[in-house]
């Protein structure tokens, strides 16, 4: 625990940090709390995510991604739409992380956590990563995306009438796409009786 | 023609028949039906010309038969037969019966294979000849191929892989840029006229040539597409180096047919289709043929004197002589044209003969190395005077056909270039020393401590071995001593070729370009010379690596 | 949803139908191959059947975000025959494997009615989610011989790696989506443009392309390009390839490819067809890419599946060629890619048939030595595979050459660019003739290794093969081929860069 | 009327023998003979009559010519190539009927002489064969009025020629004897063949006399070919079958053929074929007077050079061969100076004498046991008598010596040569008429005279050869004696010229050369007496050297003295030189078989290296490159991921410039 | 800034970034398939704020819709390549992808 204790204190000063600025722009900028708030949500995104892709102990890498999903949901939340912050939580974090839980712990040998996090093409795979955000970044700036200004919230039943009309074929090919997941996942994962333990 | 297919047709496609029929039967059956099937068709290509010959007149094809096949393309299934085809499909025809006949002992393995590869072959080259539609052309083209890669790849000789390898991939380059070529030639022709029809007849096309004609650009890049797909075949210098190996381990007929057919598709290619249809083209680069052409002469007799083996030796003989049917179909002469063909069917029928004759020693020896043999005029009287007979009909003996053809080409060539000309029959010498120091190693002298060894499989001719040689020695004699019967014969086509090749004007090539492509060749050259003689040793068998390994 | 809609998505309908009657068949009759292929087959009869039926009344459903007309009527039956032919074709090699053939089938046809619902959509969510119905089942079926290691470690890179492409592509989705306001490809109502409508009056300005839009278009190409395994986003197709079991292996070459290729031609031509101008240059240096480093590798291969597998990528390069030449303003290119795509499915499956007859015997690997001296065990499939490998070379008259023809003609019709592009083709071509007939040799010119006996085959299986014969023989020998051809191509109407 | 139709049996005949015996002389066995020798004694008959009506004018005159009479048979197409076009017609004009004569004549006697010298011979019948076949050949030559046709005659003397030289196959240098032969032959012929061309080019025609007629032609002076070369090309075919330098070194190597071949064939007719050759194009050399220099240069160095190198050759042949090789460059010497008639008589005389001691050395050859070497002969004059009394008269000849045939066509020669104001060539040659008569001698004194110096059973076995043998000497010692009687007199208006005089006026008009009146107490008898006594000092020279048993006349051999003075200093050198045949075969096998043949390896190396190497090379490299790239598939996803997002980020990049450019 | 279209997609872009370097660095395949979430979410995030700002009257429901769409094919796909995972690590006895190189070059 004394071990820990310079790393907590980091964690601690990053949350102030955070929150700090989450406290600035209400206060100083007179920005809306919404902003503050997204602030907050999206550190906590990026945060999560980065943790999710960096710490070594797997499992604890699903927990971050849950905290991700999260605060992804939050977002969903803050922009209108909280039937999709739902179905976030219930399918990220419900059916997904858990999944991917299950599949950890299945797939952990008593040597894991192991050797290695990373591929010895970190380096490379981060300018990559680095150059792609860049991109992304300077063509989201540079473009003109012709945006109105930002809608109220979604209300359900107007996004029901448009999955049910509009969107009730996608619909149904969602349902046969996860059949046939469902039918070739179980296929898979099931132990042969000849087959390898 | 009352019937929906003509004789055109059914000279074609007979042999396919044969191969069908010997797929069929039991193996015991597969020689005599295979030889039966060749000699219908030889028997029918018969008829054609008796024919044809009454009825010839100018540059008319005649037997025609088309008929719209992807009318889409405006491709058609059109045959015609001239003079010049005529006697390539009789050429045809007669080397495949004597072929199958040739194999009838040699060949003990897979003889069902072998027959039917020989058939379909004989499809090819006989399609090759008729076809009048430039998509059926390359089809036929393409499928002379597969066959010929089978016969040497299955029954061929030591090295056998990697040379069918070498000739399937060598033609295939060339040939398929000959693919683009007619696809853009057709392209052309569409635009011009706004319509797919006619766009790969032959007929249509230079009647297009006739009055429009292709744009420049076209005519260089299509020409030379041809040109590469049909030097290859010929096969000219410096496209040459896969027939010797080609050559070497090929079976007895498989060379036979080699020299004796496919070698000539090129040549008939040049004639029938590069020169007609792109005659500025043709006169643009004719110098540089010209001079390639020569090379070939000289360059292949003089490596064919130092070559060990016999059938290499023949093998770079005909490099050289083909020299002469690319010399002579380039000077756009009449006597040339002439020479040239006359110089296709007598090489088809001389080297064929030497192929079977030095298939007939190997049959005996298993070996065909020159250094081993030796007095075998004292063994195999017969064949003996059979080579002899051969030889000085390759070395152009005048009175036996060789002769004529090789000197109307260089008539033909003295006419308007009698420096090309002279340098020319410089071949004649070599020739006539290549093609006695093999003689004389062979035949003459002591016998040989190898042929003694051999004891009694040293026999003289069989009564079969000599009935395939009897119809090629016959021919070379009358052709020799009445040349007028194939000239009169292929006179329309002559005709035809030089009225359509005569009026092409060169085009202009910058001399930077002419200047940059020789620098590079020459620099090419040396770098290679140099890396090569650093590096002696040969990369021959590189290529063709073993392959091994599981996943 | 009305009676219109469901009679135009009836084909889709048939399919899964198929699928669920087959698990219900195993359900039944548990472990049974023979009711199950039966029920497959008869299956897919109908829903060819019912293909060939509403393609007839060309009718538009949901919409308009789902279109049935010849272009999705010639692709559908090209699937199903895909799926057929893998079928008939995969019980030689599953059951002695112990693996069912009734999963195989199911999730077979699955991706099968995800490809159909590809070559129909006429709606960039439609269009993804049918690329995913695709593709899942193609990485389940590439691990499905589960307990074999070769081809779960080909299932996962296969599975890792479509899924992140499938994210760079739903990125690129996104962005479409973003710009234009709607998925919807084409819309007849100028108040509500589609997706190709609004991109036309993007372009319509003289302003340069807005970065976003690059970005997006460099996602979408990048997603597409990895779904047909054109280079450099080809690494996953050899080790997906030679780990699937063989049969699968020759679906994934054939039914996702094709799959893929329809992608492209309902979002880029369709969807994206006003942008052709900048995608076009792309297309042309992926086709060269593609087509000559897959025939350069492939040279050196040992294995005659990674063989193919690389080859196969070439025959993508090759393909790419006729889009560009349609890109290019040449309707011939895109006449060229359908018939090399259907020319391509007949050979190509007809070889890896062999492939899988020979790998009967368990044990046997696709190394080129089990090649050697075939001819002497197995003479019938030699000769057979003989042909399917000349036609992959481009010996006329078989189907391989038709289609190399076909796509060189529009190249060269295109003109420019494209003629460099036809000649990198046609040499190329002469060297990927080297690795195919390299397996020629070892099949008839090198003495066997083994002395083992020859394999018997069933009935399905010659039936399969004689019928890839057939087809491999005659593609191009009919001209009513060429006029299919040139029907379904005319469906899509207009020329992308000539608007 | 007759004869013309009879003419083409000249050509059937032999050819019919030939194929006769080809196809069924195996069974014949030792009577094969009676076919050959019919054929060319019914052929020499058809000759002897047509040549006694041309050259007494009873004939018809030739079309087109108001004082050539001769026989023009035919024609019949042989290539009918639109513009190209050969026909084979028979041309019997005096000029050929003095080559029947020679041919038809010794082609005769050595086919009866065959009989008996190849009676032990198992290719009896093939060879019987084989002359038929020459005889065809040479008819052929002599009586195509076709150039073309003239050229297959051309080769196919060639052919026969190689076949009779390589006649015991199974020894290795007769066979390498035979391919020498067809080969510089060849070289000659590569160059008549361009000639044919460059008179089809310059005439439109190949008919020979037509095509003369429009060569000569002064108002057509503007030829795509130069008329000096175009008769340079021709001279080149005749130089090679005549064997002028530096084309000389096959004939005597070819002396590894039976001897009667080389009587025949290396003697008597084939290597006239050059001097034949350049007598029929007469006009077309005489239109090119510089061709004419060099013509009478090379002849004249040839006869000098042969000479010289006859003097010291051991094998008895071999000497002969020489000989022939001087005496025909004393033929092209005439033909160069525009003395040609002296150079169809000297063709005609050297034919029967040359031909005649050939056969008579044949003879000395069987009688000691095929035997050739000079210095393990001798005395063999009492052995045998009629052979030693033939090849006497035979040497006499050709030594000069009148008023044998010999002194007529060689005196003819030197002394036009002088009067035509080629007065080196006349220098030259009376040396070599001296050197002539010494080997000769020099021959005779070693073979017949003095004492047997082989081993002695061989010896006791010695006797003259049968009949069938000695008839043909005797028949041929005739017209050795008698011929230059015959046709070289009298002085100044011979018979020779008269006969001759149509063929050749025109040339000789065209050359404007002197001609004064004969003038045997003046100019023209000092020349006699000039080349009698050079003739005579050198039959003097070689018996002091080699002895001499002539009647009373006895003189023994001196080897000391021959050692003596071939080692004085001035000497030596030409000693050696001359014994090593002036190094020409060493000199060849440098240039072809050393240098040529490194050249040829060498290209081929470059063939398989280079060319080859390319072309495997660039399959080897295209291979290289695919491993190369095979190893970007490490198997490892990472990797893949890592080059699936490289890809997207260039192809990102490349779409921003593309959209930045506007497309 | 809650306002503005450009922070939701620099988010997301970021996001998809890290997505991607986990994708491309890490050596576990569940770590990758996590990383591919990740992206995935971020996609969702760039297509719900396109809806939020889109021109059309109907476009956040759209985007909604869309979104949901691609949770479901991503769950679809987790249990796809999960199920794969479990497959190949009864194989191979490890979950690190990059020692799946048998099949190579």
């Amino acid at each position: 625990m004394r071990a820990k204790l310079p790393q907590i204190i980091f964690a601690l000063l990053i949350m102030g940090a955070v929150l700090g600025i989450a406290a600035l722009l209400v206060v100083v900028l007179r920005q809306d709390w919404e902003d503050a708030l997204l602030w907050i949500l999206g550190v906590v995104l990026l945060g999560a995510g980065l943790l999710v892709v960096t710490m070594r102990d797997i499992i604890r890498c699903g927990l971050a991604m849950i905290v991700c999903f999260l605060a992804l949901a939050g977002i969903y939340v803050l922009m209108g739409v909280p039937l999709l912050g739902a179905a976030q939580v219930i399918v990220y974090i419900g059916a997904i992380s858990v999944l991917v839980l299950f599949a950890i712990m299945l797939t952990q040998t008593k040597d894991a956590p192991s050797r290695l996090v990373f591929q010895t093409q970190a380096g490379p795979a981060a300018i990559a990563a680095v150059v792609v955000a860049i991109l992304i970044a300077l063509a989201v700036g540079a473009t003109d995306w012709h945006e109105v200004a930002r809608r109220a919230r979604l209300n359900t039943s107007e996004m029901a009438r448009v999955l049910f009309e509009q969107f009730v074929f996608p619909f149904e090919i969602v349902s046969v796409l996860l059949l046939a997941a469902v039918i070739g996942g179980v296929f898979l994962a099931k132990r042969e009786p000849g087959g390898p333990s | 023609m009352t019937s929906p297919f003509g004789i055109l047709t059914v000279v074609t496609f007979l042999p396919l028949v044969g191969a069908l029929v010997v797929a069929i039967l039991p193996s015991r059956w597969t020689r005599p039906v295979a030889l039966a099937f060749a000699l219908a068709a030889w028997v029918v290509s018969l008829m054609m010309l008796i024919g044809y010959l009454p009825n010839r007149a100018g540059s008319q094809f005649l037997f025609l038969e088309a008929y719209d096949w992807i009318p889409i393309f405006g491709i058609q299934y059109k045959l015609g037969v001239d003079g010049m085809s005529a006697a390539l499909v009789v050429l045809t025809t007669t080397l495949t019966w004597i072929c199958i006949l040739a194999s009838w002992v040699p060949i003990q393995t897979r003889i069902k294979e072998y027959m039917i590869s020989f058939l379909v072959l004989e499809v090819g080259l006989i399609g090759v000849f008729l076809a009048l539609d430039l998509f059926l052309f390359y089809i036929f083209w393409e499928i002379v191929l597969v066959p010929m890669y089978l016969i040497i790849g299955i029954w061929g000789g030591a090295n056998r892989i990697y040379s069918t390898i070498k000739f399937v991939l060598y033609t295939l380059v060339g040939s398929l840029l000959m693919l683009v070529a007619i696809l853009a030639t057709a392209f052309a022709y569409q635009s011009a006229t706004g319509s797919w029809t006619g766009a790969f007849d032959l007929v249509a096309l230079r009647a297009h040539v006739q009055t429009v004609g292709f744009a420049p650009a076209l005519q260089v890049g299509a020409f030379l597409a041809f040109f590469l797909a049909f030097a290859i075949k010929v096969p000219m210098f410096p496209f040459h180096t896969w027939l010797p190996d080609a050559h070497t381990d090929a079976p007895t007929a498989g060379s036979v047919i080699l020299a004796g057919v496919l070698l000539k598709l090129g040549a008939y290619g040049f004639l029938r289709f590069a020169l007609p249809l792109y005659p500025d083209a043709a006169h643009t680069f004719a110098p540089t043929i010209i001079v390639l052409s020569l090379i070939a002469i000289i360059y292949g007799a003089i490596v064919a004197l130092v070559q060990p083996d016999l059938k290499r030796l023949v093998a770079y003989s005909s490099v050289s002589h083909m020299g002469f049917v690319t010399l002579g179909t380039f000077v756009f002469t009449e006597q040339g044209i002439q020479g040239a063909i006359l110089q296709m069917i007598n090489h088809g029928l001389i080297t064929g003969g030497l192929f079977l004759l030095v298939g007939i020693i190997y049959e005996r020896t298993h070996d065909r190395t020159i250094a081993k043999m030796g007095g075998l005029a004292a063994r195999m009287p017969l064949w003996a005077a059979t080579l002899g007979f051969f030889v000085f009909a390759s070395a152009g003996l005048p009175g036996l056909s060789g002769f004529v053809g090789e000197f109307l080409s260089l008539v033909g060539t003295f006419v308007v270039n009698p420096p090309a000309a002279a340098v020319a029959t410089l071949g004649m010498i070599l020739a006539a020393g290549y093609l006695l120091y093999m003689y004389g190693r062979v035949v003459f002298g002591e016998v040989s401590d190898f042929i003694v060894g051999l004891g009694g499989h040293i026999t003289d001719m069989t009564p079969v071995e000599i009935l395939t040689l009897v119809p090629l020695a016959t021919l070379i004699v009358v052709f020799g001593l009445q040349p007028g019967l194939l000239l009169t014969l292929v006179q329309g086509s002559v005709v035809d070729t030089i009225g359509a090749v005569r009026d092409g004007v060169p085009l202009p090539i910058g001399t930077e370009v002419v200047v940059i492509g020789l620098g590079l060749i020459i620099v090419l050259v040396v770098v290679r010379t140099i890396s090569a003689a650093m590096s002696s040793r040969s990369e021959r068998t590189g290529v063709m690596t073993e392959g091994g390994g599981a996943h | 949803m009305n009676g219109a809609d469901l009679s135009a998505i009836s084909p889709l309908i048939a399919a899964v139908l198929t699928a669920a009657a087959v698990l219900i068949v195993d359900l039944v009759r548990p472990g049974r191959s023979g009711p199950a292929v039966a029920t497959a087959l008869i299956g897919l009869a109908i829903t060819a059947f019912v293909t060939i039926q509403v393609g007839m009344g060309a009718p538009t459903a949901f919409n308009g975000t789902y279109k049935v007309d010849a272009l999705s009527t010639f692709l559908d039956i090209l699937f199903i025959s895909i799926v057929a032919m893998t079928i008939v074709f995969a019980p030689d090699y599953l059951l002695p494997r112990n693996l069912p053939i009734a999963e195989f089938a199911t999730v077979l046809i699955f991706a099968m009615s995800g490809a159909m619902l590809i070559a129909g959509s006429a709606d960039l969510l439609l269009l993804f989610l049918g690329l995913e119905l695709m593709v899942l089942p193609g990485y389940l079926l590439a691990g499905y011989h589960k307990t074999d290691s070769y081809s779960t470690e080909g299932a996962i890179k296969y599975f890792l790696l479509g899924s992140f492409s499938s994210a760079i592509f739903l990125f690129g989705v996104a962005f479409i989506w973003g710009l234009t306001g709607t998925t919807l490809i084409n819309s007849a109502d100028p108040a509500q443009p589609g997706v190709a409508q609004a991109l036309a009056s993007v372009v319509a300005g003289t302003e340069p392309l807005s970065a976003g839009l690059a970005i997006g278009l460099a996602f979408l190409t990048t997603g597409v390009a990895f779904k047909i395994a054109a280079v450099p986003f080809h690494y996953w197709t050899p080790d997906a390839y030679q780990g699937s079991p063989t049969p699968i292996t020759g679906y994934l070459s054939v039914g996702p490819k094709i799959g893929a290729f329809a992608l492209i031609l309902r979002l880029f031509v369709e969807a994206l067809g006003p942008l052709a101008e900048w995608w076009l240059p792309v297309m042309i240096v992926l086709a060269g890419l593609t087509m000559t480093l897959g025939n350069l590798v492939a040279l050196t291969q040992d294995n005659v599946k990674r063989m193919l597998a690389y080859s196969s990528i070439a025959h993508t390069g090759y393909m790419l060629v006729g889009l560009a030449a349609y890109a290019g303003g040449q309707v011939l290119g895109l006449e060229g890619l359908l018939f090399y795509g259907a020319a391509y499915t007949f050979m190509n499956l007809g070889a890896f048939a062999v492939v899988s007859a020979v790998q009967k015997r368990t044990g046997v690997t696709s190394s080129l030595e089990t090649f050697s001296g075939l001819v002497r065990r197995e003479p019938g499939l030699t000769i057979l595979m003989t042909l399917f490998l000349l036609s992959l070379v481009g010996i006329p008259p078989l189907a391989g050459f038709w289609a190399k023809a076909y796509v060189i003609l529009a190249a060269v019709q295109a003109g420019g660019s494209l003629t460099v592009l036809a000649v990198l083709v046609v040499l190329n071509a002469a060297a990927a003739a080297f690795y195919y007939l390299r397996v020629v040799v070892y099949m008839w010119m090198r003495d066997p290794v083994t002395d083992a006996p020859p394999l018997t085959h069933g009935a399905l299986m010659w039936g399969g093969l004689a019928t890839a014969t057939v087809l491999t023989l005659v593609f191009g020998l009919f001209p009513s081929v060429f006029e299919i051809v040139q029907h379904a191509a005319a469906a899509i109407s207009t020329l992308p860069g000539g608007g | 009327m007759g004869i013309e139709a009879l003419l083409p049996l000249l050509l059937v005949l032999p050819m019919a023998g030939f194929l006769i015996t080809a196809l069924i002389g195996r069974r014949l066995g030792k009577q094969a003979h009676w076919i050959p020798v019919g054929v060319i004694f019914l052929a020499w008959i058809v000759a002897m009559l047509a040549v006694w009506n041309v050259l007494t004018g009873a004939a018809p005159l030739l079309p087109g010519s108001e004082d050539t009479h001769g026989y023009v048979v035919g024609p019949w197409e042989w290539i009918p190539a639109g513009g190209f076009h050969v026909e084979l017609g028979i041309l019997v004009d005096p000029l050929t009927a003095c080559l029947l004569i020679v041919v038809t004549t010794i082609g005769l006697l050595v086919h009866v002489y065959s009989i008996g010298y190849m009676s032990h011979d198992p290719g009896y019948w093939r060879f019987f064969a084989y002359l038929n076949l020459f005889m065809f050949s040479m008819l052929l030559l002599v009586l195509a009025d076709n150039w073309l046709v003239v050229f297959v005659a051309w080769e196919l003397v060639g052919l026969s020629s190689y076949l009779l030289i390589g006649f015991w196959y199974r020894k290795r240098s007769a066979a390498l004897a035979a391919k020498k032969a067809f080969i510089v032959n060849r070289v000659g012929d590569v160059g008549f063949a361009v000639g044919i061309m460059a008179i089809f080019l310059n005439t439109g025609t190949l008919n020979v006399r037509e095509s003369i007629e429009i060569l000569i032609n002064p108002t057509l002076v503007a030829f795509p070919i130069p008329v000096p070369l175009v008769a340079l090309l021709v001279f080149a075919g005749a130089m090679g079958k005549s064997a002028q330098f530096p084309l000389h070194v096959w004939l005597p190597d070819a002396m590894e053929g039976p001897t009667p071949v080389s009587a025949l064939i290396h003697a008597a007719t084939m290597v006239n074929a050059g001097v034949y050759l350049v007598a029929r194009a007469n006009p077309l050399f005489a239109a090119a007077p510089s061709t004419m220099v060099v013509v009478a240069a090379i002849g004249i160095f040839t006869a000098i050079l042969a000479a010289s190198i006859a003097m010291t050759q051991t094998d008895i042949k071999r000497v002969l061969a020489y000989s022939t090789l001087s005496q025909l460059g004393y033929m092209f010497a005439a033909l160069g100076v525009g003395a040609f008639t002296a150079a169809i008589f000297h063709l005609m005389t050297h034919g029967f004498f040359k031909g005649l001691l050939f056969l008579g050395s044949g003879s000395v050859i069987h009688a000691v046991h095929e035997e050739q070497d000079m210095r393990r002969m001798g005395g063999l004059a009492r052995k045998i008598p009629i052979t030693y009394a033939t090849m006497l008269v035979g040497s006499v000849a050709i030594a000069g010596i009148p008023p044998l045939a010999g002194f007529f066509s060689k005196d003819e020669i030197l002394g036009e040569a002088f009067k035509f104001g080629f007065l080196w060539v006349w220098a030259v040659g009376l040396f070599v008429a001296l050197l002539t008569a010494f080997y000769m001698f020099r021959l005779m004194g070693l073979t017949f005279w003095g004492t047997f110096r082989g081993p002695r059973e061989i010896w006791d076995r010695i006797h003259e050869s049968p009949a069938v043998m000695t008839v043909p000497l005797i028949l041929l010692a005739i017209p050795s004696v008698l011929l230059g009687i015959a046709l070289g007199l009298p002085f100044g208006d011979s018979t020779i010229h008269r006969w001759l005089e149509p063929v050749f006026h025109h040339a000789t008009e065209m050359l404007a050369l002197p001609h004064e009146a004969y003038a045997l107490f003046g100019i023209d008898g000092g020349l006699i007496l000039a080349s009698v006594t050079v003739a005579v000092i050198g039959v003097v020279l070689a018996w002091r050297y080699f002895g001499v048993e002539l009647g009373g006349l006895r003189l023994p051999a001196r080897p000391e003295l021959v050692r003596e003075t071939s080692a004085r200093p001035g000497l030596s050198f030409l000693y050696r030189a001359s014994l090593n045949k002036w190094w020409f075969d060493e000199l060849n096998h440098l240039l072809f078989i050393v240098i040529g043949g490194r050249l040829a390896q060498a290209i081929w190396w470059f063939d398989r290296e280079v060319i080859d190497g390319t072309v495997n090379g660039i399959g080897s490299s295209t291979i290289s490159v695919g491993r190369g790239l095979r190893r970007v598939q490490t198997g490892r996803v990472q990797n893949y991921a890592l080059g699936i997002a490289l890809g997207l980020i260039v192809m990102a990049g490349s779409y921003l410039l593309l959209a930045g450019n506007g497309g | 800034m809650s306002d503005s279209l450009d922070t939701y997609l620099i988010l997301s872009g970021i996001l998809f970034a890290i997505g991607t370097f986990g994708f491309l660095a890490r050596r576990n395949a569940i770590s990758m398939l996590m990383s591919i979430e990740l992206m995935l979410n971020a996609v969702n995030l760039a297509i719900v704020a396109f809806g939020l700002f889109g021109p059309r009257s109907d476009a956040i429901a759209q985007g909604a819709v869309f979104a949901l769409m691609v949770m479901a094919v991503a769950a679809a796909e987790a249990t796809v390549g999960l199920a794969i995972v479990i497959a190949i690590y009864r194989n191979k006895k490890t979950p690190l992808v990059d020692e799946y190189d048998s099949m190579r070059q």
